[in-house]
């Protein structure tokens, strides 16, 4: 066991937080909101991070990347959480890329991680459906053979896809002629695909993205020489992905909420005092404390597990109930943090002439966000059933 | 006891339900749903008018006034209603502003504004909060200086809802800097088109417009004062109850309850299954009801307290914390019961039901720390409710 | 909507009261700490109640009661949580004399109500099994017909039953024949029935009651005319007036144990003040105060509508439902003032020399006694998806 | 970072496990299981004896003291393994009092205390609490006199576990009335062999003994005396937080979850289900997996941070608040899972493991105002891990 960050690691975290903090400015923010929604995205941020190197902290050297882990990138996901920042970089980095990474062909990975690494290229990966209990089903979008060689025809809806308007490629799941999943890459401008932008809490770009009858070439599909269980495999990876990324920018948030809390109520004063020297006071922002370790803790469990990887089935299981419980954590993290931070700060809170409202709404959104506390406490509830999850 | 409604209160919430269902046309209610809790906009205008020519305005008030005296729990049973059916009625100004101003204002504002009020055509934003006055109002700073027949108001003040389409200001002003703290306050109602006003927006996570409005040298005649002069701190804290008991009306969310249980019947997973069909949702659901059951015998016990003269201070804290502190876990459970949806805005395309759990969810804090902060009324219920000597904390 | 007593509701409540506060020292109470917790039982009190005429509190006039209804009883009982006294005035007065009121024949009336007005006669219901999720169900206990006439004979074991050994009659609920339920009248004293006693939490007389092949004769059945329907109308009613009872016992007891650590906060110094004046004290003292409010107003809508009684089917589940939601205050109100009592009391709160112990383990008892708040959460949740269970 | 145990943690975790395996023979359990985390009893005074042959008790210290001079993380797991087997390991006397005497104590008490300790011959009772001193310990004013070589000893101490059975108070006096409160106090290593000690029994909910002790001129030679005189305070205060990690242990409740969800698999309930079939008892578990599995990190980072010289106090507090708060929210889960079972005491006909539930809920408010009150640690929490000005009030 071991609690500390590598040199390298601090290394890495220091930058990003660096450029960040330099970067996303109240005005940036204020530029950023009279944007539409839908084509809300830092750019230019996006290309400082990839000028430092910081896009392909866990790509391969081989494709212009810096060869370090998912551990790595989280902590740069985590500075993005503090920082409010509006990149993709949970979709494309932890989502697609590493998939990809993983996964791909070689050619898919010399097509797209080097135009990820440089910033040129966007991707994001769709494997959320609305009404859907699970991620890791495909239900409402099909698959068909063509025929030997000939590719795929892909029908039906995904939801909640980020920055899928500003993709070059999205990475979906769908159900194979009821054989079991594949995963395939479309193109957003291809025909057949409709993008329809929805308006969540939180400003991301989030798009409906429905196919009918949109042609994919075998070339597409993503490792398209593994077994049903591979593929299977393959999007559990990345569902895992996606939720201990999400856990990392709710890690970064809640504790970016909480601190702004904290000084806040150092210097608000009621009753000719400071609002912090009441007990009350004091004894939520306790309570946010508590909360945030939990989730830090839990959530670097679950990213460093999921960095080492799995041996055989059982150490698979730790690793996906590690996320799961990161998620719950993130889940009731996010919710208690942003209450407490609004009610300490008053109606200071909710103005939009001060930061924490950005806060509030992102925290909103990981805590929806692929799940919610109570639909992984099911979950995990049903997996002690089958096997227990036992205490170490 | 007695936890039936009386033949009459049954028929008034008939009458009350049928009235709101007439008059929420699908084109007001879609005017209300752009400005939420707030109104404000021309359908709004016309329906208060519409309240005020049908009787429904003043229905407390007494029978010369045109008000029908109804008790303070038909009361609380109309502002139910009023909130089930998702109206932002202004009964701050029908039930705390409206009764000051006819019991105490000067003959003029009496004969100027009271029948406005009452007619519905006449909006009063409400300035009492500042800057550094929050939690702590008497600690407020705006002042009135006395200027021959005149008093000139200077100073600004801060979550002025309603303030750009208002037409006066209740505003509480310190008349006399030398006094303690709460001494020194007095009430004037002020014209927003007084030179010297002006109202800027300030924007909030809920997207409700509140204000801060400013006072450059403002100058209203003496009959501007309403009460006495200095004596305005009980004018502002003799309505607080009816205020707590509106901030936790269990209205709010009753009808929302019946429509999210209709959801859950009917609305389909991609298994096949209906949402209602997961035993956890069920569960949430037996949750939000029973703190709605508590919620609903508490504010009814408040109302009823009120008109027995039998309201203790700890009571109404308590029904305020309470109800407010549910809302906000109401609105988590709702959420999760709804899925990722309940993040989807009601603009967006696709919305469903989650729009309006997306919208309670970025306003639901407002009513924690406004209408005196839950810490404050945690303490008021400890020293008033179990007698604890807990000291000086509130000012 | 009326929420203040009747005139003659106080008087009863203030003599309930009195002659509890007078009987139920400390002293008295430790005497029968010395007891057997099987004998557990303030015999002396119980014929105190009677002599004063409330053990006939809601007992027709015509059996030497005072004719008031269910509502009189429970302010009452709820004294008698407020006083920790050791009586089966739940099992006897809101179990077993309320049904035998409301569904026996004459005969059965006139032999037993007016010995229970005299405190000659202790009864009590058994309806609760171990390993049950409902209390409406007997599945572990079965009664056979003998044949027209010749009455039935029972086999089968209840659970938890209160006071046992020291009731002259259990009042059961068995499954007859597979066709349905029965209630029946057996003595303990009788062939093939065994009683063992558990030790609890609470120090009341528990036992389990196994009957082997245990004869009843017809007229010990209740309501023999009865259709199968009737008697499971007859059960829910007798559930529902037990849980009712065992509210109002809880709200007694936490009420009583939140003002005595109101009291002991104003007292106790640390720091040179009363530890009362720590915001931390103050607002958790206060959340016990909504806790205890909410309680008592579901409960006391319970018992209410339960004493009014139901015209209709629908009238009727709003009874089932409100009972249901006030057991679920009493279990929530029970855990979170047993804590913060005994938090707030710090070492004294678990002092046997200071009265607060006897009150966390009654509190606790209620907590759990026929359901737990999640169990009935997961009853109401059913209820819900069947009828909504609809705000009015 | 590294989140799996190192191969040599890894078999040191087996041994402990193997080694509790073998001592809690069913005999020692059956002792046990009346006084709950306590011991006292014959069988564990050899037990203990045999932890000392085994060379098992002083692992963290010296090799020198027979020690084998374990990393905090390490010994942690040691308690961890302790408390996994419910063996009521003297952790304040072998980790707190034992390595303070073998350090700061005279060379008396070096040869005859200190060997006894690391042997499992010698039981020590912490005297620091007393009726007006609990959470504000420095208020003690139980007192010791200097008369020639000798110290006399006069008070009353309140919660002294085991003084009954213990050979040793180990005990905090006021030496100089006059000093600021943390200033005068002294520690001193009392006999309970001495003229003038008696003790009493004082029952409690958990139905775990405690005892009042009384010091009724009782005289102690100056080598009694631990430390410097009036420079006790810091010999309290500096294991406190070695004490906190071990009160929040997750290995008190880490071997019962694995038996509860085993329970839970394999009881039948009337209707022919199991037990886990209900999904709410799923939901329920995973709750407290959940928390658990926090619990688990929080210790061991704490026990790392305390091997890497990283610990924070508002780390420290945050394990304490929230481990015993958890403890208390887990055993009313686990509570609802077994029903109304969780209620039948273990020593009851027909018990099952709602008995061991039932037993920590009468023992688990403790630990929440035991170890340092939990408002004064999130004060703490507050203070040293988000620098809020907080005020003075913990003395």
């Amino acid at each position: 066991m071991k609690f500390s960050l590598s040199e390298n690691q601090i290394e890495i975290r220091n930058l990003a937080n660096k450029v960040l903090q330099d970067q996303v400015t109240e005005e940036r923010l204020r530029e950023l909101d009279l944007c539409d929604t839908a084509k809300r995205f830092d750019r230019n941020l996006w290309q400082q991070l990839a000028s430092v190197g910081l896009l392909g902290v866990a790509i391969d050297e081989c494709y212009g990347g810096m060869g370090f882990d998912f551990f790595a990138l989280n902590l740069i996901v985590e500075e993005v959480g503090r920082s409010v920042a509006a990149i993709p970089i949970v979709t494309t980095l932890a989502g697609a890329a590493g998939l990809l990474q993983k996964y791909g062909s070689e050619e898919q990975k010399q097509q797209w991680l080097p135009a990820v690494v440089t910033g040129k290229s966007v991707l994001t990966l769709a494997l959320s459906e609305a009404m859907s209990t699970s991620n890791l089903l495909s239900l409402a979008t099909q698959a068909s053979t063509e025929g030997e060689g000939k590719g795929y025809k892909v029908s039906g809806i995904k939801h909640y896809v980020p920055y899928a308007a500003d993709s070059d490629r999205i990475l979906l799941s769908a159900q194979l002629d009821g054989q079991g999943s594949i995963l395939l890459l479309i193109d957003p401008k291809q025909t057949g695909v409709k993008l329809t932008p929805l308006i969540s809490t939180h400003a991301e770009p989030q798009f409906i993205v429905e196919m009918n009858e949109v042609l994919v070439a075998e070339d597409s599909v993503l490792g398209s020489n593994m077994t049903p269980a591979q593929v299977d495999e393959a999007i559990q990876y990345g569902v895992n992905s996606l939720l201990a990324a999400y856990c990392a920018v709710g890690l970064g948030a809640s504790d970016a909420a909480m601190r702004m809390t904290a000084k806040y109520t150092g210097e608000r004063k009621q009753f000719d005092v400071p609002i912090a020297s009441f007990q009350a006071v004091a004894q939520r922002a306790a309570d946010c404390y508590i909360d945030v370790e939990c989730l830090r803790l839990c959530s670097q469990q679950a990213t460093s597990l999921l960095s080492d990887g799995a041996k055989d089935v059982d150490a698979q299981r730790v690793i996906n109930d590690a996320v799961t419980m990161a998620k719950i954590w993130a889940g009731d993290t996010c919710h208690r943090v942003s209450y407490s931070s609004q009610q300490l700060h008053g109606g200071t809170g909710v103005d939009k002439d001060y930061p924490l409202w950005r806060y509030c709404k992102l925290m909103r959104h990981i805590e929806f966000v692929m799940g919610s506390s109570q639909q992984h406490l099911a979950d995990l509830g049903d997996r002690i059933a089958d096997y227990s999850v036992a205490m170490p | 006891m007695d936890f039936h409604l009386t033949s009459k209160q049954q028929k008034l919430r008939e009458e009350f339900r049928a009235y709101f269902d007439k008059l929420l046309t699908p084109e007001l209610v879609e005017e209300l749903s752009k400005t939420p809790g707030e109104g404000g906009g021309p359908l709004y205008s016309r329906a208060m008018e519409q309240m005020g020519t049908d009787g429904y305005i003043a229905l407390s008030w007494p029978k010369e006034y045109g008000g029908r005296e109804l008790s303070a729990l038909e009361q609380y049973m109309f502002i139910e209603e009023v909130m089930r059916a998702g109206f932002p009625f202004p009964f701050l100004t029908t039930e705390s502003v409206g009764p000051v101003l006819r019991d105490n204002a000067s003959e003029r504002i009496k004969k100027e504004v009271v029948p406005k009020i009452v007619a519905g055509t006449c909006n009063i934003a409400i300035g009492y909060s500042e800057p550094n006055a929050g939690t702590d109002l008497a600690a407020l700073t705006t002042k009135a200086e006395r200027d021959g027949d005149e008093w000139v108001i200077n100073g600004q003040k801060m979550w002025t809802s309603l303030a750009h389409v208002a037409d006066y200001v209740w505003l509480a002003v310190r008349t006399d800097p030398d006094a303690r703290k709460h001494k020194g306050i007095s009430m004037f109602l002020v014209p927003t088109t007084a030179e010297g006003f002006s109202c800027t927006k300030v924007d909030t996570l809920g997207d409700v417009r509140v204000n801060a409005t400013y006072y450059d040298n403002v100058r209203v005649p003496a009959d501007a004062l309403v009460g006495e002069v200095n004596k305005g701190w009980k004018l502002i804290t003799g309505q607080l109850n009816r205020e707590r008991l509106a901030l936790a009306n269990v209205g709010f969310f009753s009808a929302k309850y019946n429509d999210l249980v209709k959801w859950t019947q009917e609305a389909m997973l991609t298994d096949g299954r209906k949402v209602i069909d997961q035993p956890w949702v069920r569960t949430h659901l037996a949750r939000i009801r029973v703190g709605l059951e508590a919620l609903r015998l508490t504010c009814y016990r408040m109302a009823w307290q009120l008109d027995s003269n039998e309201l203790n201070m700890a009571d109404a804290s308590a029904v305020k914390v309470y109800g407010t502190e549910l809302f906000v876990d109401i609105y988590r459970m709702a959420g999760e019961i709804i899925g990722q949806h309940s993040v989807i805005r009601r603009e967006s395309e696709d919305a469903n039901i989650g729009g309006v759990i997306e919208q309670l969810y970025r306003t639901a804090s407002i009513i924690i720390f406004g209408g005196g902060a839950n810490e404050v009324q945690r303490d008021i219920i400890a020293a008033a409710g179990l007698w604890m000597p807990i000291g000086k904390r509130m000012g």
